[in-house]
């Protein structure tokens, strides 16, 4: 496998050695299959809420519980951030010094947290209202799937976090390159889970 | 392979000493449309199966023989590694048998489907089954009567439970009459079958739900027409009334020595218990 | 290193591109729902199909998944994990409303 | 209540012991027996390692060590001491059956239904997966032409995930109660309703570690094997045991995810109230079932297709000649991989589904028969005109085709959903996939077990004691299985503790003898392994090739070295080492050897590990504060490892050319051998060839 070749996807490597192209393309195939494993588990959790709709047992529907406009911001803003990860991820290829990446991490993270905070603020008032998940399959359906989607946003800010401080310790070296793509890719993934998050959940249970 | 052969003359040889007598109690000793529907299939399915292990079973011993290592007789062509009438061979016919078998498989599943009511000209007894820990609840809607593992029915005639459950899931599994079919809290599953002749036969839980599991047994007691109707009046008349306190000790965790008889049982019982159910977990899982 | 005549300004813009297409597709897909111009029904349908877009945007502008040599084991790898999640979800929604439709 | 804060449920009563000393009877002294045995031989492992001083060994060469080789010979060994404890299970439940005809038997229902779920669970996740990874793990590197795996640590990390999950599974023996659910833990049986204490909870945390375990194993192979293959190697180049681990590892990542999301499900609805399962507020179990078994039915090809692989490889090396039909055995094998997906339905076909669903899903089931039987008929076809050697493992692939057969054909029996309406949940179910699990996969491992042994230890395993092994677990399988079909068949249910039809007695015992045969197989089997390490130095094959193997894990020394291959093989055909042998190329040296980066230990994995464990114990015993600080360990770990560079160890040239000059000097000192001669003392493991 040339240098050349290993144009891997989210493989903007610019100019490394051919050693650590190389790596990239091996270590980055390892996380797509996690991603293609997550993306099971995130599908079968869609499947579980399309077997629960009608599980209501007499308490509050999908109507009664999503709210239209913070879903639109919430997905604006998780939008923007794949956006803002990507001009990370370009400064990282082509960049000099590591200001602009980290500057473009420190939006995306932003981002990121505000999108936690939105989501957190939902389901508290959900809770508030009495839509907790102990009423009925359907909530428990509903706070299961978004929960997931929301612990990995959580551990991809945590993760912005640690790139942040090896950008500043190490630099931009081979590994931190690596684990730079890696968190492109799961951020991405994250963002397409997203999508049909609002569209499987929120868009289809307002549709009138 | 020869000890596989000397163990299974032992088996055989051990069958006269009693081992036939299992084999009365099962399927192969149908009492009904439905399980002997089923006996038929299982043969049929099994003389094909004969003729796709076979081959198997004779190739292995007789070419991993004859092309021993002692056996300078053979040929030895250690580059040979492929053939297109072999590999036709190897695709094709048990392809054909799949299709052909599929063919069958796809019959038998709609006409053996349990929700399917037997065709026979009596009329169908209704009979509602609850699953309980660690016995069964048969309730008798038009006779407003009910058993507790017992379920007499008449022979000849149609027999139409319908399923629900008490507690966890179980299954209800009759050998000689019928394949089983679980039972779920909150939902309704459907059995029908028929016995053909009186006898009594093993009926019991299969899917485990606790201590009282292995216990869970009731006896299917198919009796004459005129036997079954005179049983049903005498329950109505002599059985114990189906009160409150009986209702009650219905969720006990607990089995029953011998089978219980009840009489007046209340219309809706059988709806009572699905809907409980569906009761926040606290009231309805004790 | 890189492909040679795919330069800054055009990485800029393939992200631009998918940032502005996901945008467009996402308000198009909450402007339905919220102006209701069709029937539940059919909302829910396109709504799907818009979702079902904007991933296959997401893919290529933001995970740059082509079909060019270099990307294909991924794409491979994308495309048996649909087929495995397809198999699983339909065959978990049909099988389990079916029996729904038979118990309850 | 600090005591509630500090341990959680945990309290006096939890333990074994205790119990059998406030209440001693038959049923609660085996139980702390039981205990005693785990409690007692951990102590007698740590005070046997302390005495020799050999606690910085172990750490410093296994626990912290990287090498896919060390790392498959750890999951082994922990495959075997789960093992021990699953086949006590299996005799013990074989003679409740045989002796509590309406009478009491040994054990107690509880107890009983203790039993069988965790011989089910221990044998499938904590004998199978460890046993099948661990061979994989050796052999897969060796066989492609690779250093390692492709993520080290990664592999490390799966093996201490996986044996913490087995620690807690024999921590359930010691500290409270296993779960009484089966291994498939169906609720509504197993929400806290019904099974309120901690034995769901210690079956969910086990499974759920070994399976986060098996996920990340599955992405470490299938990488390996598309990233890591040596020059030459194309895809259809690849020996059989390696497209089968590949299509086994496909199958771990995408079912495992299933399995995952049912556990953690079901965890959801037993700590915090949801209501995935319950029977009420809209709960729905049956999703349960579809959940469970869309990972169960592709963990069943999990298992049996790595033992395919090792046939393929045994056949052929045993029949002296080359794999018949290459192409259509890896089709075949893709074909099973991707059909698994799509028959998960038949363990259910009785809860009421419509007749269109269970005959699509049961054409499918029998649609798996063609490319098995292919299989199969590719191995005869492998033995035709071949010179078969009846060495060990080759018995074990002939007895296995012989019944596998018999319990593929009961498969296609179950298959049909009017027939399983019959015989789900009775003895037929059980003796079928024992008939697959058995002759299927344990054979498959057992075989692997003689054949790569001598490559991963330097010497041959006794033959003799081989044999006997062999001869018992064939017997004790055919008289502990058969009559389980007759019994099922006359619809006796399985999971039973009680047994209250006197006409079964005959058959139950029948069963109960061949248990005990079956014990002396595991019995014959250590011995073997003790008397071959007592006559090693007869037996030794230092030149790496005993059988006149074919792939390239013969081409090195036995054992091999640290860094596998001084030089990366390049390849131009199928077998390569079979074609250099007879080509006069194989053993060339190199004009000159090149340092070779290793990755450096680390002690990453065993604390993953320990953390791990923890944390799950402190789940099952709702102990939160250690539940959280353990967690946060593991975050900490892993942030930590993210910061260390220093990951790389370099083996220097010189030391390089030592080894393998001295390797070198043994080929050239030893004396070819002919097959005649393989399983005797002559055999140094360098095979004549006759051009
Ligand atoms: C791989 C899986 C596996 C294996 C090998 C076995 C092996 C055996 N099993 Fe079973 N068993 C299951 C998987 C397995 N089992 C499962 C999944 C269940 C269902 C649980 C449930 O109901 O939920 C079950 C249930 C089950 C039952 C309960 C039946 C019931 O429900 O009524 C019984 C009863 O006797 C039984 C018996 C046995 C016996 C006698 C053996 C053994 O005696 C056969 C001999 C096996 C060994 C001795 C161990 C393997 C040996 C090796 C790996 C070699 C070691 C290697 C070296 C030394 C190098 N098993
Ligand atoms: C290694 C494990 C293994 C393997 C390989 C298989 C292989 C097969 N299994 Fe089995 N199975 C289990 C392990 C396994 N199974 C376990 C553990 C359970 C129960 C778990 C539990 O409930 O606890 C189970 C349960 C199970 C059920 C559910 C029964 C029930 O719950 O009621 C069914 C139903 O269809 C089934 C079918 C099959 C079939 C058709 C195959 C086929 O793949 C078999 C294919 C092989 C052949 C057919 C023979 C050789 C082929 C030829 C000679 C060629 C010609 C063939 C034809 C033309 C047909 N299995
Ligand atoms: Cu079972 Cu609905
Ligand atoms: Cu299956």
């Amino acid at each position: 496998m040339s240098a050349g070749d290993a144009m891997h996807p989210g493989l903007n490597l610019g100019q490394t050695d051919a050693e650590t192209h190389a790596r990239a393309g091996h270590d980055l195939f390892g996380f797509w299959i996690f991603l293609m494993s997550d993306a099971v588990l995130f599908a079968l959790l869609f499947a579980t809420y399309g077997v629960m709709l009608r599980g209501t047992a007499g308490g509050p529907g999908p109507a009664d519980v999503y709210k239209l406009l913070t879903a639109f911001v919430e997905t604006v803003v998780l939008l923007t951030s794949s956006f803002t990860f990507g001009m990370a991820s370009i400064s990282l290829k082509h960049a000099r010094g590591i200001a602009p990446i980290t500057a473009w991490l420190g939006v995306t993270l932003a981002l990121g947290l505000a999108f936690l905070a939105m989501e957190y603020n939902d389901l508290a008032t959900m809770v508030g209202d009495g839509a907790v998940p102990a009423r009925s399959g359907f909530l428990s359906s509903f706070h299961a799937l978004i929960s997931l989607h929301g612990l990995h946003v959580l551990a991809g800010c945590l993760w912005i976090v640690v790139m942040l401080v090896q950008l500043c310790v190490f630099g931009r070296d081979g590994r931190v390159k690596i684990n730079m793509l890696r968190l492109g890719l799961f951020w991405h993934f994250l963002d397409i889970v997203w999508v049909a998050i609002f569209s499987v959940v929120f868009l289809q249970g307002l549709a009138r | 392979m020869n000890r596989a052969a000397r163990s299974l003359t032992t088996l055989v040889a051990l069958a006269p000493l009693g081992g036939c007598a299992a084999l009365k109690l099962g399927v192969m000793n149908a009492a009904g449309p439905v399980a002997q529907a089923q006996w038929d299939l299982y043969t049929t399915v099994a003389i094909v199966l004969i003729f796709v292990g076979g081959p198997v079973l004779v190739l292995v011993p007789i070419i991993a023989w004859h092309y021993r290592r002692a056996n300078t007789e053979s040929a030895f062509r250690p580059d040979w590694n492929f053939a297109w009438p072999l590999e036709l061979l190897i695709w094709i016919p048990p392809t054909a048998i799949v299709v052909g078998l599929g063919i069958v498989l796809w019959q038998s599943a709609h006409r053996l489907d349990p929700y399917r009511a037997i065709a026979l000209s009596r009329s169908p007894v209704i009979v509602q089954a609850v699953a309980l820990d660690w016995k069964w609840l048969f309730i008798y809607p038009d006779a407003h009567i009910a058993t507790i593992n017992r379920l007499p029915v008449p022979a000849g005639h149609p027999v139409r439970i319908e399923l629900t459950s008490g507690t966890v899931m179980q299954s209800l599994l009759v050998p000689q009459l019928a394949g089983q079919v679980y039972a779920m809290a909150g939902m309704r599953t459907q059995l029908n079958f028929a016995a053909s002749r009186p006898g009594v036969y093993r009926g019991e839980n299969t899917q485990y739900n606790g201590e009282g599991f292995a216990r869970q047994k009731f006896d299917v007691v198919a009796l004459p027409p005129a036997d079954y109707q005179r049983w049903v009046r005498r329950m109505q008349h002599q059985a114990r009334p189906f009160d409150a306190a009986a209702y009650a000790a219905l969720f006990e965790r607990a089995t029953i020595p011998a089978p219980v008889m009840y009489s007046a049982v209340p219309d809706g019982l059988f709806g009572r218990i699905v809907d409980r159910s569906r009761l926040p977990a606290a009231q309805a899982q004790r | 290193m890189s492909d040679p005549n795919r330069g800054r300004a055009a990485e800029i813009a393939t992200y631009g591109i998918g940032y502005g297409a996901a945008l467009a597709l996402t308000a198009l897909a909450f402007g339905l729902v919220s102006w209701a111009p069709f029937a539940a029904s059919t909302t829910v349908r396109i709504v799907l199909g818009l979702g079902l877009v904007q991933i296959v945007v997401q893919f290529r502008c933001f995970l740059h998944i082509t079909l060019r040599k270099s990307a294909r084991h991924d794409l491979q790898l994308i495309l048996f994990s649909a087929l495995i999640i397809g198999l699983m979800v339909s065959g978990t929604l049909v099988v389990l409303l079916n029996l729904h439709h038979r118990m309850m | 209540m600090t005591g509630a804060a500090l341990l959680g449920r945990l309290g006096w009563q939890s333990l074994a012991f205790v119990r059998a000393w406030q209440d001693p009877s038959l049923n609660t002294l085996i139980a702390a027996g039981a205990a005693a045995l785990v409690v007692i031989g951990a102590v007698a492992v740590v005070a046997l390692i302390t005495l020799r001083g050999q606690w910085r060994r172990l750490w410093r060469e296994w626990f912290t060590s990287l090498d896919h080789k060390k790392i498959g010979i750890m999951y082994v060994a922990l495959s075997f001491v789960m093992l021990a404890r699953a086949l006590a299970e299996a005799v013990l439940m074989r003679l409740q059956q045989a002796t509590a005809i309406n009478a009491p038997g040994v054990v107690d229902a509880e107890h009983f239904a203790q039993l069988f779920s965790t011989h089910g669970t221990i044998m499938i996740f904590f004998m199978a997966m460890p046993f099948l990874t661990g061979l994989i793990n050796y052999v897969l590197p060796l066989q492609i032409g690779a250093r390692d795996v492709s993520f080290p640590l990664l592999n490390a990390i799966s093996l201490w995930l996986t044996a913490a999950a087995a620690g807690l599974m024999m921590a359930s023996l010691v500290v409270g109660r296993f779960s009484t659910g089966g291994w498939s833990g169906y609720p509504p049986f197993t929400e806290t309703g019904f099974s309120p204490g901690v034995g769901p909870d210690y079956w969910i945390w086990a499974v759920t570690l070994g399976s986060i375990g098996s996920t990340l194993t599955g992405l470490n192979f299938a990488t390996t094997i598309y990233k890591k293959r040596c020059t030459g190697m194309t895809v259809m180049r690849m020996p059989l045991f390696v497209w089968t681990s590949l299509c086994t590892s496909i199958l771990m990542i995408f079912s495992m995810p299933a399995l995952t999301v049912a556990t953690a499900l079901l965890a959801l609805d037993r700590y915090l109230g949801f209501h995935f399962f319950t029977n009420a507020l809209g709960g729905n179990m049956m999703n349960y079932a579809n959940l469970f078994w869309l990972f169960g039915h592709p963990e069943v090809y999990v298992l049996i297709l790595p033992a395919f692989g090792i046939y393929s490889e045994v056949v052929s090396t045993f029949s002296t000649k080359e794999l018949y039909g290459y192409a259509s055995l890896a089709i075949a094998t893709i074909a099973i991989a991707v059909l698994s997906f799509t028959v998960w339905v038949h363990h259910f076909f009785t809860m009421g589904q419509s007749a269109n669903i269970n005959a699509v899903f049961g054409i499918a089931t029998m649609a798996i028969g063609v490319p098995t039987g292919v299989k199969i008929y590719n191995w005869i076809w492998t033995m035709f005109r071949g010179e078969v050697r009846f060495t060990v493992p080759l018995l074990y692939a002939l007895a296995f085709m012989m019944t596998f057969v018999l319990g593929g054909l009961t498969g296609i029996i179950l298959a049909f959903p009017p027939l399983d309406y019959l015989v789900h949940n009775t003895l037929f179910l059980v003796a079928h996939f024992h008939n697959m699990l058995i002759p299927g996969l344990l054979y498959g491992l057992l075989a692997g077990y003689h054949y790569w042994f001598p490559k991963a230890f330097g010497f041959r395993l006794d033959e003799r004691w081989g044999r006997v092994s062999f001869a018992c677990w064939v017997v004790g399988f055919y008289l502990a299985f058969m009559p389980l079909y007759v019994l099922g068949a006359a619809g006796m249910a399985r999971r039973s503790s009680e047994v209250l039809e006197p006409a079964f007695r005959p058959w139950l015992l029948v069963a109960g003898a061949g248990a005990l045969v079956l014990a002396a197989a595991l019995a014959a089997l250590f011995v073997q392994l003790w008397v071959s390490v007592r006559h090693r130095r007869a037996n030794v094959v230092p030149a790496g090739d005993p059988w006149d193997g074919r792939a390239l894990e013969w081409s090195v020394s036995a054992p091999p070295p640290e860094y596998n291959f001084a030089v990366l093989p390049h390849v131009a055909g199928r077998d390569p080492f079979h074609d250099a042998k007879r080509k006069g190329t194989a053993y060339a040296e190199p004009v000159r050897y090149a340092p070779i980066e290793m990755p450096r230990n680390s002690a990453v994995g065993p604390i993953l590990g320990a953390l791990g464990g923890w944390a799950a114990f402190a789940l099952v015993w709702q102990i939160w504060w250690l539940a959280a600080a353990t967690v946060i360990g593991m975050i900490a770990t892993v942030i930590a490892r993210s910061f260390v560079r220093d990951v790389e160890r370099t083996i220097p040239a010189e030391t390089v050319a030592r080894i393998e000059r001295d390797w070198h000097e043994t080929l050239a000192r030893s004396a070819p051998t002919t097959r005649d001669f393989e399983t005797t003392a002559i055999n140094r493991g360098l095979a004549q060839v006759l051009a």
